[in-house]
């Protein structure tokens, strides 16, 4: 195994400091410690735990998975212990482990933000930063989910972040057409930078029983198959220069890697792999450093936005 | 649990559409338990169709030789791969996982245990487990047609007392298992059961023991379509219900496959 | 090869009347006259031509394709030899072949839509239907795709509706998240359906050169990896009940055309597949009647909208 | 033009990373000609990944035995596949396609051919059928190292004149096939000229023939990602430029793959 702590690999994101770019996505790591059985998670740059919200949520119907060509549809419904569970029971593990954290919260409003960021204070000084998770509907607005309302963005990213004295992540959606608006009001808010993409919103029937393959009906799109438009929204927002992003959506190499780092990304987030490869992270950042070392880059940071794209 | 590589021994036909194969494994022999798993990745590196690793349950584990084997049955882009490949050739898997059945080191007690289908599979390593103890074994099990007569002749060599049904009556007694299970059911009352098959055989066996009031500890392996085969995703759960009748989705991969029958709601 | 003139695969789609339900999507197929070399496409549904322009266009600087993982990146940029090139070159053979044609027309604003339909007046008795391609971008209105702009979805759809009287089809782009708004400006504009999913925006970079892989950076993404996102759409907008829908995005097998139509779709486009297996739409069609026959079918629109997705 | 189904005669390794599959087809046999391709499925059915046929060159044809066969290069997923493939296995492919050589029934020529890499493997093809007519054929190609050795082999077989080149002196000639073309150009000025090779050769190529004034005339075979292979997509395009000196894309599956050097427009 590389040296990991090659400091070509360490990564500035806003304010957030990382020994190196490559992030486990929320939702597709639990937070570290059942990977850790397989290898030290401590080696990766950040590990963002799935979304934990106020109190703990069942989840969707079964069935929540079904595969597609080269993707995975899930509508896990954001099953969670709720923060205390996270507080308590797992954050004692993660800092033994030196796992270094990346708490998501998921709320349905500001105020649940709110409660959910006052509860994290106590905690704050053993996580590198925050993550909203702003995908879960709203039901004060009609069940439109808080990351696609500019308003919401902004209101709950200044909440949290004048409740705590660590960086905030913001994720977004790509199934809205107003990222670069919403990224714009996650900045307003005071947030360090944005992840993206979260998955696709994809559906799949089965025709011998008419039913839909995921009980929840619809669900969410990742893996492979959605990298192509991961790249495309990543370009994008990094062109209109508003926050640093930490880019995923199908990441399986370090090729892939690099190539969300060339559209616009600052470190990056592997999640539907970490279900194929076990230890991609390890792949991934051995792969980095060879390319460091092949390009003779000073920092892994200075081929981020570098695709040729002016004619 | 570890990601592992072994090397094939074997990869053969054992009837129609269904193969064994043999894997090379120290870690996983020393290991794993009856009712465990591995998923297995079912694609070249970089070809993402099919994208997720396949769980199938431990067949064997033969100490002596290091190896450990599945049984699988051709359904689609998966299990084709596997298909194709040769000895020699190393596959890319993690295990064991799963909770599975522990057997005890000092018994003799008495078990019945049930399968349906592929959901023999399980089932050989279980009951070799459980003879090798010196428990008392009765294996039934039920099938469409007469294409597991290879696991019959498996299961006479180990020395148990069995009965197979089929459907169309071509393998075995004609019937189904559970009809079976339904008529004789006094026998069995001081067994512990363990069980293995589509859901609809484990759902009228929950039925069958909840009507005759059945006392004794009954579990059955369960199936999910799973993504990381480890606890993470929650994305292979069934629903369950708590003593305190609260339902709770528990997952296949981590908190099962195995499951007290009793447990488990059926939907 | 089965009896295609099986009544129980005919369709109507608005006032569109298919002899079945299997279309070739815009682009992928020509006109059919190469296909024709292959198979008799005069079997197919119908022939929606590759869009045509006023004048002929040059299309997009190569390279103009990219594979991704169960996908197809394309920036084609819609090259084609013009509508006169159909109407005097390619139509002759059409109807020598008994292809059923839709003909696709592209416009960069209402202008052009109305100088194109004017052009189709004398040949409309030959075609079945027109199809709109509004994935332009309009140079008026800096450089967005007509499509976008629900006023311009309506005013181009009833301009060409009020100068033919063959049936007029709009074609939605998945790239907007006001599908549903859109598909009500093209029923209040006159369109007799609409068809959806055209591709989606994607990106990929080549990390050795650092240049994007398709000369003009972004393109369109086709293929099964798309196939769960385009359900998705095609489910939501069949609830709201705006207009009959022809379904396309990844569709590979007759299974996959069946999920198409449970999930709403009255017909089916046969895109990217006709590069991949030269005779789909023989397949799907004879899967689709053996499916009639296994499920007892009057008619093959009565699965049309049937997944089971009520709570 | 067909979509056809052949038996795989052969699939053999004839260097490092290279292979050569023989395919049963009458159909091909009767109807292809040199510098045509065909393309091929490199995948299962149902496993979308690879997405895309592949193109492959006819490497050889063999009348008797009614078989093409082609030379692959190792590169990604879909040459895996095909590498994996075994006689006796069916391969669905399309072709002939592309514009491909028409040799003269009767000629009695000069024709040099141009060869680079991977490059060459149209060329055989196209040297055999013009040495059947009886024409006075030169080869002259490069490569890398000695990978090729065998394509030397095969091309002894057909007795022409050859001169081969390799960049590291391990196989004919040390030095790049351009540079000989270069100093050599004069002597072949009354030859039609074929070749076939990296871009950056073909566009030496062009140079050399433009800096030297030469009248005959010149063709390449282009390549370029394809995804239909019969000219509807417009994917496969390459810039050329008219005798109005205007510039138009053309299709390298139906258009091309041969060109005129002197219409291509390099960039
Ligand atoms: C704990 C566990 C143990 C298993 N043990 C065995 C075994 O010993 N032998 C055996 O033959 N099979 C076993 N299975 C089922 C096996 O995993 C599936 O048959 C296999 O994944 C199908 O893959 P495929 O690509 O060939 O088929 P696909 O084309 O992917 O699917 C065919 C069918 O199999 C179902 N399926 C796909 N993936 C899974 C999955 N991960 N789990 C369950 N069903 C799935 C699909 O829904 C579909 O109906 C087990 C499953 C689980 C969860
Ligand atoms: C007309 C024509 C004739 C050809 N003849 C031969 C031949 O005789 N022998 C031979 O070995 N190769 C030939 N090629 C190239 C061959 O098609 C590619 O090497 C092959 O497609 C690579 O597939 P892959 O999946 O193994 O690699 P991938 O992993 O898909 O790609 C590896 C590299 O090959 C390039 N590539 C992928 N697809 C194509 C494509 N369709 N055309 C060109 N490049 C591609 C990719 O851009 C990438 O750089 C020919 C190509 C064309 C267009
Ligand atoms: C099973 C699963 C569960 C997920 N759960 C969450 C979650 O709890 N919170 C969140 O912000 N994103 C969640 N995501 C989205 C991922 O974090 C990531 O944004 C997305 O999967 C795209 O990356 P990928 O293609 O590499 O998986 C989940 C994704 C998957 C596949
Ligand atoms: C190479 C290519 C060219 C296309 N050209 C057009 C076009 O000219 N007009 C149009 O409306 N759609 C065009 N499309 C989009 C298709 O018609 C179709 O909507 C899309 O590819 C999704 O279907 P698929 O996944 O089955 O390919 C094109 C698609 C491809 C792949
Ligand atoms: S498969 Fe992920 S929790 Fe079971
Ligand atoms: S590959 Fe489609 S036009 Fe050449």
């Amino acid at each position: 195994m590389n040296n990991f702590a090659d400091g070509r690999l360490a990564v500035n994101i806003g304010d957030i400091y990382l020994k190196n770019p490559v992030i486990m996505c929320s939702g597709t790591f639990g937070s570290g410690l059942e990977y850790n059985e397989i290898y030290e998670t401590q080696i990766i740059g950040a590990v963002v735990t799935k979304s934990f919200s106020l109190k703990p949520m069942e989840g969707n119907k079964p069935p929540r998975l079904c595969e597609t060509s080269s993707g995975l549809l899930n509508s896990i419904g954001l099953q969670n212990e709720g923060i205390e569970f996270f507080i308590q029971d797992q954050l004692p593990f993660v800092k033994k482990l030196k796992i270094s954290p990346i708490l998501s919260i998921l709320g349905t409003s500001s105020l649940e933000f709110a409660e959910l960021a006052s509860k994290i204070i106590k905690i704050e000084h053993e996580l590198i930063a925050v993550e909203l998770n702003l995908s879960c509907p709203n039901v004060n607005k009609g069940g439109i989910t808080l990351g696609s309302i500019p308003d919401s963005v902004e209101e709950v990213t200044s909440i949290v972040r004048k409740t705590l004295n660590i960086p905030v992540i913001v994720k977004l959606s790509p199934n809205n057409d107003n990222l670069i608006e919403i990224a714009k009001r996650a900045k307003s808010g005071g947030a360090a930078c944005v992840s993206l993409i979260n998955t696709l919103i994809g559906m799949a029937i089965d025709i011998n029983t008419f039913k839909p393959k995921l009980g929840n009906v619809i669900g969410g799109l990742s893996g492979p198959a959605i990298k192509p438009v991961a790249l495309a929204k990543i370009f994008s927002l990094y062109k209109a220069e508003v926050l640093p992003i930490i880019g995923m959506g199908g990441i399986f190499s370090w090729e892939d890697a690099i190539e969300f780092m060339l559209a616009g990304a600052s470190a990056v987030g592997l999640g539907t792999v970490n279900f194929v490869e076990y230890d991609a992270a390890i792949n991934i950042i051995n792969g980095l450093i060879d390319f460091i070392s092949k390009n003779n880059l000073n920092n892994i940071s200075d081929i981020t936005g570098k695709v040729k794209a002016g004619q | 649990m570890k990601a592992l590589k072994g090397e094939i021994i074997s990869n053969d036909k054992i009837s129609e559409n269904i193969y064994k194969m043999t894997v090379f494994s120290p870690y996983m022999v020393k290991h794993c338990i009856p009712g465990q798993f591995v998923n297995i990745k079912c694609s070249e590196s970089t070809v993402y169709d099919p994208l997720l690793r396949r769980p199938f349950s431990i067949y064997d584990v033969e100490e002596g030789f290091k190896v450990f084997s599945i049984l699988y049955l051709i359904k689609g882009k998966g299990t084709k791969y596997l298909k194709s490949l040769e000895p020699g050739d190393v596959i890319d898997f993690l295990g064991p996982l799963g909770n599975g059945i522990k057997v005890d080191d000092k018994s003799d007690k008495k078990y019945l245990l049930i399968g349906g289908g592929m959901g023999v599979a399980p089932l050989f390593y279980l009951a070799k487990s459980l003879i090798l103890k010196k428990n008392n074994v009765f294996l039934a099990a039920g099938f469409k047609d007469n294409k597991f007569i290879f696991f019959e002749k498996a299961i006479q060599l180990l020395k148990i007392n069995y009965q197979f049904f089929s459907e169309d009556g071509s393998h075995g007694a004609k019937g189904i298992v559970t009809d079976f299970l339904n008529n004789h059911i006094d026998e069995y009352r001081d067994y512990t059961i363990y069980s293995c098959g589509p859901s609809e055989m484990l759902k009228s066996l929950k039925e069958i023991f909840l009507r005759n009031n059945i006392k004794n500890k009954a579990y059955a392996l369960f199936e999910e379509i799973m993504a990381c085969g480890i606890g993470v995703c929650k994305g292979c759960v069934i629903k369950t219900i708590d003593k305190d009748n609260k339902y709770i989705y528990k997952t296949v991969c981590k908190d099962g496959p195995l499951f007290e029958l009793k447990e488990v709601v059926f939907e």
